[in-house]
């Protein structure tokens, strides 16, 4: 493997939405990059930021959320409460000094494959920029 | 109930300073009740606890447990088992009694307030909560409708609304609701404003705090 | 007009005769200068009845009012102490009431007091032991029935000769019970009541026929706040920023109306305009000019508004 | 709870969008089998097309996916696709219906869509789904979220060129090679019969081009220069070698000749696993081919391929044995040869066609070819037909002599080398038969033009292209021919129309590894199937107008002119640009946007179509809407419009924010649209004000009216059923779901252009029509499952079994599969792990069933592609293997793994290990879940006696279930009592209704009586109500409400104060009474609509009131053709048919004059009880004009029921802003509350027509009945449970559910203990909120544990942290 830093990412994605987008993204074979594993969730409302800090406290050099556009929440609005969630921990995080953009929100529709691959490419680079989390280099060193 | 909010991390932080096994202690009574001392909350305030230990390189543990109430000692003796594996700091996350009883029931121990307790209030709903009560300990809710201008007065006046009132809003905060404006607005609306007319009293605050810390004691219950 | 003479007051005396009254308003200095105080009693001297000395007016500290009364009456002015109880207990109040009759204070104002919130100690622990009326209530009990609020009994010539005052603001909400609320205040035994300031002439005269309607004018005289806005910026603060002062947007309109430099002379040819018509308005004994921070400007208004001169009791 | 009956249990759905998806649904829950046809090779309709809805702004897919798979998993509901329904015959509950099914070429039920048949199809096609502004390959899958989740071929027949091709050499196929530069490939499929490929590439006569159709646009494709240029770029030994011999056989054939025909016979016969000698008179191989001048054909390049020929098929040659002379036919037999070809050379007199196009210096050459000379015939006993050649079977090239063939031009006479090399393959394949001892003919045709080809149309439209040419020979400088250059020879291949779509190069074959693309499923025929069913629905949708043949809409000339269906997929992400607006001409963002409505509608000059289509006036705006919020506010949008149609719910509000929004709307119908040269369009148009106005514009929309099926004519045809004058299917207002022919229904956009809610409320009434024909045969024809019983796993330690997918390369292409497995070995609890190629093949599930048995496995996990696709038939194998259902996992490594990470296959295959050891460990705490049975009350509640809960109610009554009908009056029928319509006798209707309804023994009536409260959830409600005789309680399984409207009661214009203003319903009833006042001659009547209606107090639009005006006033001049009507409108919304009646009014005198808000009519009485005096500003002429009206009609549209509070207080629902009931969801569920069980149906929910109203109230039925037929509910699974001992009691849970579910209750079991929050498992929707607020964690979310789902976060990280560290 080669030496540059390889970020370590979990993507909550709801059903609805952002893992059909996922899945689409797949369909049409947009490449992009492996570093983001996801995590099903019936509803981003189901997202809690216990599963957050759990990603952060087992290595995750990133964490982000992806639901429904905002508005077509299936469930009428878990992706708004998510977004307060996200929110609440990337300022919980910033002052422990974990850098707040390790969390993020995003929303999109199932038919947004396209926007799924970006997703991942730009928050991978995000992380790749802010390097790896605080808390996995202590843990490896 | 005990409305109370978890203090800033940066704080908690500074009391588990250079400790390396920490015990979150958490209350399922009132502080579970306005999302601040809950099972989650201990959880999400030891993780926290963790990351930013392990940020740092320290080898810190952090345990998590949460009792029935922290205002009654027997189940403060619950915590014995915990109290056994020695821990260096113990943070409560109950309201003030909590650490208080804590600390008197184990006072070798390092015992911290995890929270900072706010007031006697309600929920309006999810997530909001109000002041409604500052234990006066002499209540006269009843002559202002069912409204309490003790507490809900920035002032604690007796005779307001002050002159401060606008738009049914307090002057030191659009965000607080000027408790007289409800209650003047009550009185006019039921056409009992000459029920309203008498003067108020000055209020004897000798059941209240000032009146030194309280206690209570019934004879008939006290073995 | 004339009603029963309480105290040794001058302003008691202006209202009881039914001259128009005049009062002014001295802000202490935020230190322990006296000559500050003694510079702003030149603009006010001869110009005004009585003058208040306001008590850590907006929560902001300031040289205390029985102080700073204290060396204006010495260059001669008389003033109208004012006391809030936002920071003192019934017992501090009592005893500074005390203090300040027997060291001449003739006037004393009770007020609430603007919460600590937005002055200089927003970290300060609020008192709010007893409200305004209830201070009314104190110092009339001291006055006339000579007894402390313990009960305790205070000798006839012991007891606080003060006329009293208190403020009342028709502007501020909710607007139907801003009267019952003065009425509580007459009822509590306040002699005369000065309003915060008024730009809204049409709710003032609102309020001024409920209360002579409800025979409150008869029980307390009753003065009109008038502050000259100075420019189109403090228009636009008062308007917006102060709690329970309503500024209609046609005094706004006309200020702005106006060059920058015109503008001054526009708020204060408004205020002698509303002067004017207090003279007239039922009800109304006088009026009490605050110019706060602009006390240089009294002797031109009261002369504008022909105020002055000021009638002399031998 | 099966009855004995005739009648089939079955319904024919024929049409599978929304219509046919909701009836489908709606039957199949209420207890019927259905068989859902649809023509497409998906379901899914003109749904999926959209990129949003409207008023609600979802995503068109989001919402109708969930849908799609309900219904394709559905076991009582079998899709038919890629089929059409030929007739039926039979009565009502017993129809035999005749289905063609139409080939998909591949077969489905093994298909993965895996789409590697699409990866390597050359052949590209207008993507239909995006409107043919995209491509797509010949083998599709129209959408990624498709159901069936499957591929299909489109194949029009095999193509001009290659039927034309004396040997069939696949020219299509290769000429769509060359087109993708796919040389080799291509030389594959010449060489599949051509073993000549570069020579006949120079000197093949091509009859191909002659038949090319591309011909009609502009010239034929030179298909033999691309031959050539793929023949001198490619290796034809490695292309021969593509080829699989067949095993060797011992025979042995001699071939007479060496020409082309013999040595193509030798090159089949090799193929086929036969050996050859090859007897030549002459002194060299070629035959006729060496007479051809040289710099035509290079000697070599012929030798070449000779060399070739003879290597591969190890022939031998005699050169210099003159056939006659040195041999005989009976030698050759005697010699041991088990079969002879002959392929000698013509004659000497008549030339072949290559050598006369080669003029007349290449007579010399051939000689020595005719010298076989006719002596022979005679000997060897063979006849000829002609002079000159002799006499074979036409298709299998036998002689008259056993074991003889004969081909070339001595068979077909002088023709040239491609016939000789096609009937030399043919007598090869006859030859292995015979040597094989086979039927020769059996399974061969002639491949011949049938005229049953459905080839691709010519698209004239598309630019013209020349033809490429051969660079000029140069005879002095040049000794050969040049061929094509590159560049040219790929440019020239894409020219290729692909007539028949499918180009048969088979690269699908060799990549399809499942095997569902094979030469079998190429070969697939229609069939056609009978089915019984009871009863027949139509929901076949409709078409869009296509505006090509307007010449004012420059549509077919101008790429930046579209349609609104287009625009949509423009708009799209998945669309042709990503969901990135651009134009198509130029790919620029437009700035400027225009909208012209009614293309195709409310237009008899143009298009002949005299209809409203009822839909463009939303869809425009929401386009204009959606591209403003793409693009942001620089985007211009304007919307060119007779009149705004925004009668829907919510709709008027819509188009209140578009204005808000700034979209512009422009009261103009365009009369030119003039391209300009940078690709914008100018439009001319006359404006209000009657200004001639030219704007510039960057693309125009076309919003496209809605037509009948093209094919729609026919289907009614066969199934008997009358069309209308609009060629819609016809039905009638008060059956407004029924046919012409008893027991067929239709519902939705081919009986009139409706919206998406309201077509989804009649595909329910018409599930409830349907019902209601066979109800005594429910669940007769219905599947269920059954399953081994449960394994008791408790105790047990988890024993997980891991199954890795190859999904043919789709997965194991990218991913080390098998590293993979080793690796999921060594993970905690795994007991096995073993790879398939396709995990989701029947093969796989059975040893997956198996595996769980034999390995005692308790958890599974399978890692392979998208629990959305997938999970649900993987449960059903464990359920099948007696394990719970739920214990099971998957892992996504091929969607969102190997797919997208194509080009990383280590960190694919370590991203899999990851997303398996994820797995693992949430497997690892998975636990049985159990669904529990729940009974239920069996009758319905229906609240309200008005034609719709009259409607209601005897609807659930004739479906078979008790029903109690409350009316809150002491008479049934509400407001219909009062209307009056000159087209239908509604109170004759309603007079019929409610003697049916009170005559009906199931249905109890309880007039005077209201509901006070109601309790419990679906299956389980309990109402109190109030009568005249005090409370009472009735159990019900289901509540419609239908508690109706009334008539708005204005303030203004004088209402209440003139005797001569009055309501429409006044209006009514003296109509209905034939008030003799309305017949006095020259009289005037004035109409005001919208009154107090669109305005911010009441901001919706009636919906009924124009037609509702429109109708009186022809009524009244029905009856008074004197009169003088006067309609003061705002818009006229006639929407549908509807149009019809506004048309008949303006041409019979209807004085029709516009207002607007800012300028309403002034009405004044110049003295009490004289005529009205209404002031209107003139629109048109610009000045106020007086009307002096004997009677004026207000037309006040229609308000919520003004008990509306009460009732959604007792039975919790919800009201809109304007006080009507508000749906679950406004698009997809228009009659279902937000309460499982609670249905609504007439002018509760909205202000709607008579017709609309009866719709719902039978759409409500048929909800109701999807509950009431079940013998009871099975409630649980994913959903949220509270813990009783840590629940504290905070309401938490109760303020944070969406659908307000969790409730604190009692301890059941002491109700002295504290309650606790309880979710009723029967109405939990599985969100799971809940258990992410809840502070005491107190609350599991089943299946998502906050357990299960840490120890997945874990173990997708650990890897990784332990890689770090060390």
């Amino acid at each position: 493997m080669s030496d540059e830093f390889e970020p370590r990412i979990i993507a909550f994605c709801c059903q609805y939405c952002s893992y059909s987008a996922a899945d689409m993204a797949g369909s049409m074979r947009l490449q992009y990059p492996t570093n983001v594993e996801i995590v099903l969730i019936p509803c981003t409302g189901r997202f809690d930021v216990i599963l957050a800090l759990k990603a952060f406290e087992s290595g995750a050099d990133g964490v982000y959320v992806a639901g429904c556009l905002e508005g077509n929440c299936h469930f009428v609005d878990g992706n708004i409460r998510a977004k307060k969630r996200v929110a609440y921990l990337a300022n919980e995080l910033k002052k422990i000094g974990i850098e707040p953009e390790r969390i993020a929100m995003y929303n999109l529709s199932a038919s947004m494959g396209p926007r799924f691959a970006e997703i991942v490419t730009e928050f991978t680079d995000n992380i790749k920029a802010l390097g790896p989390s605080p808390v996995k280099k202590k843990l490896a060193a | 109930m005990i409305i109370a909010e978890r203090k800033p991390i940066d704080e908690i932080k500074s009391f588990i300073e250079g400790q390396k096994k920490v015990l979150v202690v958490g209350c399922r009574g009132c502080v579970t009740v306005c999302n601040a001392g809950g099972t989650k909350e201990v959880e999400i305030l030891a993780s926290l606890l963790r990351l930013d230990a392990q940020k740092e390189g320290h080898d810190v543990t952090v345990d998590e447990h949460t009792l029935e109430r922290q205002c009654d000692p027997e189940y403060i003796d619950e915590l014995v088992e915990f109290v056994d594996k020695k821990y260096d700091a113990i943070l409560s996350m109950a309201c003030s009694v909590g650490p208080q009883f804590l600390s008197r029931r184990y006072p070798k121990e390092n015992i911290f307030p995890a929270l900072n307790t706010n007031f006697i209030g309600g929920a309006l709903a999810h997530g909001i909560w109000a002041e409604h009560c500052q234990a006066c300990g002499n209540c006269i809710i009843h002559k202002f409708g069912g409204m309490c201008p003790v507490t809900r007065c920035s002032k604690s006046l007796m005779n307001g609304p002050c002159g401060g009132s606008a738009g049914g809003v307090c002057e030191i905060s659009k965000e607080v609701e000027c408790i007289w404006h409800l209650i003047a607005t009550k009185f006019m609306e039921e056409g009992k404003l000459e029920q309203f007319a008498p003067i108020q009293p000055i209020k004897d605050w000798s059941s209240s705090r000032d009146g030194g810390p309280r206690k209570i004691v019934r004879e008939e219950l006290v073995k | 007009m004339t009603r029963e003479i309480k105290t040794e007051s001058r302003l008691e005396k202006v209202l009881a005769s039914g001259k128009f009254a005049a009062t002014g308003e001295l802000g202490p200095p935020r230190s322990a200068d006296k000559h500050e105080v003694i510079e702003k009693v030149k603009h006010l001297l001869g110009n005004v009845d009585s003058v208040n000395i306001t008590d850590n007016q907006t929560a902001v500290v300031r040289m205390s009012s029985l102080a700073a009364g204290l060396l204006a009456q010495q260059q001669g002015l008389e003033v109208n102490m004012q006391m809030v109880c936002r920071d003192r207990n019934r017992i501090a109040i009592e005893s500074d009431i005390m203090g300040a009759y027997a060291l001449g204070i003739k006037n004393l104002l009770t007020l609430s007091g603007d919460h600590q919130k937005f002055g200089d100690h927003p970290q300060a622990k609020n008192v709010f032991d007893i409200d305004s009326i209830h201070l009314i209530q104190t110092i009339k009990m001291m006055r006339d029935d000579g007894k402390l609020l313990s009960g305790q009994e205070i000798p006839p010539e012991g007891r606080p000769k003060i006329f009293i005052g208190a403020a009342f603001n028709p502007f501020a909400d909710p607007e139907d019970y801003r009267v019952h609320r003065v009425a509580k205040k007459v009822a509590a035994g306040v002699d005369f009541l000065q309003s915060q300031c008024i730009y809204d002439m049409d709710r003032f005269r609102r309020f001024m026929k409920k209360a002579v309607d409800m025979g409150l004018t008869e029980k307390a005289y009753f003065m009109a706040g008038v502050t000259p806005l100075k420019n189109i910026g403090m228009a636009k603060y008062m308007k917006n920023f102060v709690p329970g002062i309503t500024v209609p947007d046609e005094c706004v309109n006309r200020i702005k109306g106006v060059p920058k430099d015109k503008q001054a002379d526009e708020g204060l040819k408004m205020a002698c305009e509303q002067i004017e018509e207090f003279k007239q308005m039922e009800g109304v004994a006088g009026v009490h000019l605050m110019l706060i921070e602009w006390e240089h400007m009294v002797p031109t208004i009261v002369k504008m508004a022909n105020l002055i001169p000021r009638p002399t009791f031998s | 709870m099966t009855n004995k009956t005739d009648k089939s249990g079955a319904v024919l759905v024929i049409g599978g969008g929304i219509a046919g998806i909701q009836t489908s649904m709606d039957l199949a829950e209420m207890g019927y089998f259905v068989h859902l046809v649809d023509k497409n090779p998906a379901i899914g309709g003109r749904m999926p097309q959209l990129d949003k809805v409207f008023p609600t702004n979802d995503c068109s897919m989001c919402i109708l996916s969930p849908k799609l798979n309900d219904v394709g998993g559905h076991i009582n509901i079998e899709t038919i696709n890629c089929a059409e329904v030929l007739d039926i015959s039979g009565e009502p509950g017993k129809f035999i219906a005749r289905v063609k099914k139409n080939p998909r070429f591949i077969d489905g039920s093994k298909c993965t869509a895996c789409g590697d048949c699409a990866k390597v199809c050359p052949v590209d096609l207008p993507a239909e789904f995006n409107e043919n502004l995209s491509l797509r390959k010949a083998t599709f899958k129209s959408y990624a979220q498709a159901y069936p989740n499957a591929y299909s071929l489109s194949k029009e027949g095999v193509s001009p060129c290659v039927v034309s091709c004396p040997a069939n050499v696949n020219a299509h196929g290769y000429v769509a090679l060359a087109a993708k530069g796919r040389y080799q490939e291509a030389l594959e499929v010449i060489m599949d019969v051509l073993p000549f490929p570069a020579t006949l590439g120079r000197v093949c006569v091509h009859p191909c081009e002659k038949e090319c159709r591309r011909a009609q646009m502009d010239a034929p494709l030179a298909i033999r220069d691309i031959k050539r240029f793929v023949a001198d770029n490619a290796d034809m030994k490695a292309a021969g070698e593509t080829f699989v011999k067949a095993p060797a056989k011992d025979a042995k054939v001699a071939i007479i000749g060496a020409g082309p025909a013999g040595l193509t016979c030798a090159y089949h016969l090799a193929r086929r696993g036969i050996k050859s000698d090859i007897f030549e008179a002459t002194k060299v191989a070629g035959g006729a081919l060496r007479l051809i001048p040289k710099h035509r054909l290079d000697p070599d390049v012929l030798q070449k391929e000779i060399d070739f020929i003879l290597d591969y098929s190890g022939a031998q040659i005699k050169y210099g044995v003159a056939f006659g002379k040195d041999f005989t036919i009976d030698s050759l037999f005697k010699d041991g040869y088990k079969a002879i070809f002959l392929g000698v050379g013509a004659h000497k007199n008549p030339k072949s066609e290559e050598e006369q196009s080669s003029g007349p210096a290449t007579l010399a050459y051939r000689q020595k070819g005719a010298a076989a000379g006719l002596t022979w015939e005679l000997e060897s006993g063979l006849s000829l037909d002609k002079p000159t050649t002799i006499k074979v079977d036409p298709l299998t090239m036998a002689t008259g002599r056993q074991g003889v063939f004969a081909a070339g031009d001595l068979q077909s006479g002088p023709k040239m080398s491609i016939w000789a090399i096609g009937a030399a393959k043919e007598s090869a394949e006859s030859i292995a038969r015979y040597v094989n001892g086979e039927d020769l003919a059996k399974g061969r045709k002639p491949l011949v033009m049938t005229g049953q080809e459905t080839y691709r149309q010519v698209p004239l439209n598309e630019p013209k292209q020349a033809r490429a040419n051969r660079p000029a020979f140069n005879k002095q400088t040049e000794a050969f021919e040049p061929g094509l250059t590159e560049q040219d020879a790929i440019k020239e291949a894409q020219r290729c129309i692909s007539c028949g779509s499918c180009c048969q190069c088979y690269r699908c074959v060799k990549a399809c590894l499942p095997g569902a693309m094979s030469l079998e499923s190429h070969g697939q025929t229609p069939e056609i199937v009978e089915l019984e069913v009871g009863a027949v629905v139509m929901a076949t949708g409709f078409d869009t107008f296509n505006p090509s043949n307007s010449e004012t809409y420059r549509y077919s000339q101008w790429p930046n002119v579209v349609t609104s269906m287009e625009y949509e997929r423009l708009l799209s992400a998945s669309g042709p640009f990503q969901g990135h607006l651009i134009r198509p001409g130029d790919h620029k963002e437009p700035k400027k946007i225009a909208w012209l409505q009614c293309v195709g509608s409310r237009d008899i000059n143009r298009c002949d179509k005299r209809y409203c289509s009822a839909v463009c006036c939303m869809y425009a705006i929401k386009e204009a809407v959606i591209s403003k919020e793409h693009s942001g506010d620089k985007l211009d949008t304007s919307i060119f419009y007779m009149d705004i149609r925004t009668y829907g719910k919510d709709f008027e509000k819509y188009y209140n924010r578009a204005q808000d929004a700034g979209v512009r709307f422009v009261r103009s119908r365009i009369h030119t649209l003039t391209p300009q040269i940078n690709g914008d369009v100018a439009l001319e148009y006359i404006d209000e004000s009657g200004q001639r106005n030219t704007e510039l514009f960057d693309m125009v929309v076309l919003s496209v009216g809605l037509t009948p099926g093209a094919s729609l004519a026919q289907l009614a045809n066969g199934l008997g059923v009358e069309l209308n004058q609009e060629g819609f299917i016809k039905t009638s207002p008060f059956t407004p779901v029924s046919s012409t022919r008893p027991g067929v229904y239709a519902c939705g956009a081919n009986n009139e252009p409706k919206d998406i809610p309201y077509t989804v409320m009649e595909a329910s009434a018409a599930a409830e029509a349907a019902g209601i024909d066979i109800a005594d045969a429910r669940f007769t024809k219905t599947k269920s499952r059954t399953y081994p019983e449960e394994r008791d796993i408790k105790g047990e330690v988890p024993r997980i079994g891991v199954f890795v997918c190859h999904c043919g390369i789709n997965i194991a292409s990218v991913i080390n599969v098998k590293e993979v497995v080793e690796y999921a070995k060594n993970l905690p609890f795994v007991e096995l792990a073993q790879e398939n190629l396709f995990s989701c093949s029947s093969d796989a599930q059975v040893k997956l069933k198996e595996a769980i048995i034999e390995h005692k496995l308790n958890r599974v996990v399978v890692a392979s592609c998208s629990p959305r696709t997938h999970e649900p038939m993987f449960r059903e194998t464990l359920l099948q293997a007696g394990l719970n259902k739920y214990l099971f996992e998957m892992a996504n490594i091929r969607d969102q793994d190997s797919w997208v990470h194509q080009q990383e296959p280590e960190r694919a295959t370590e991203k899999a290990r990851d997303l398996v050891r994820g797995a693992v460990a949430k497997a690892a705490l998975l636990e049985p879940m159990y669904q529990t049975k729940m009974g239920l009350s069996h009758e319905g509640l229906v609240v309200g006696g008005g034609v719709a809960g009259l409607n209601s109610a005897l609807s659930i009554a004739k479906l078979g279930f008790k029903v109690h009908l409350l009316e809150q009056t002491d008479q049934l029928g509400g407001n219909a009592h009062k209307i009056f319509s000159r087209e239908k006798d509604i109170r004759g209707y309603v007079k019929d209704l409610v003697t049916e309804v009170e005559a009906n023994p199931l249905i109890t009536i309880y007039k005077n009586t209201v509901p006070k409260s109601s309790e419990g959830f679906v299956g389980n409600f309990e109402t109190v109500c109030q009568g005249p005789k005090g409370q009472f309680h009735i159990k019900h399984g289901v509540t419609v409400l239908a508690a109706g409207g009334r008539a708005h009661e204005p303030k203004s214009y004088l209402y209440g104060q003139s005797q001569r203003v009055m309501l429409s319903l006044d209006l009514d009833e003296k109509l209905a009474s034939d008030d003799s006042l309305i017949k006095k001659p020259g009289q005037t009547f004035a109409f005001i609509q919208c009154v107090e209606s669109r305005e911010p107090e009441r901001p919706y639009c009636s919906k009924i009131c124009c037609t509702h005006s429109i109708e009186s006033a022809l009524t009244i001049l029905d009856r008074n053709p004197t009169a003088n009507i006067f309609i003061l409108y705002r818009d006229v919304r006639s929407y549908g048919f509807r149009e019809e009646l506004y048309h008949e009014a303006r041409s019979r005198g209807v004085r029709f004059i516009r207002y607007d808000t800012d300028s309403k009519p002034e009405v004044v009485e110049t003295s009490p009880g004289a005529p009205i005096k209404i002031t209107v500003v003139d629109h048109v002429l610009k000045r106020p004009l007086i009307i002096t009206a004997d009677y004026l009609t207000l037309a006040s549209g229609i308000d919520a029921n003004p008990m509306k509070e009460e009732i959604v207080e007792v039975f919790k629902g919800q009201l809109t802003a304007e006080g009507f009931l508000l749906e679950a969801h406004m698009k997809l569920r228009p009659v279902d509350m937000a309460t499982e069980g609670q249905f609504l149906a007439g002018l509760a929910h909205y202000p709607k027509p008579l017709e609309e109203t009866i719709a719902q109230a039978k759409a409500s039925a048929a909800r109701a009945a999807t509950i009431l037929s079940k013998d009871f509910i099975m409630v649980g699974g994913v959903v949220a449970v509270a813990d009783p001992e840590k629940c504290a009691v905070c309401c938490t849970c109760v303020r944070a559910c969406p659908v307000s579910v969790p409730k604190i209750v009692r301890n059941e079991t002491d109700p002295s203990k504290r309650g606790h929050a309880y979710m009723e498992p029967a109405i939990c929707h599985g969100c799971g909120v809940c258990a992410s607020e809840c502070p005491g964690k107190a609350i599991k979310f089943q299946f998502f544990t906050d357990d299960q789902l840490k120890a997945k976060i874990e173990a997708l990280v650990e890897d990784k942290r332990a890689a770090d560290a060390n």
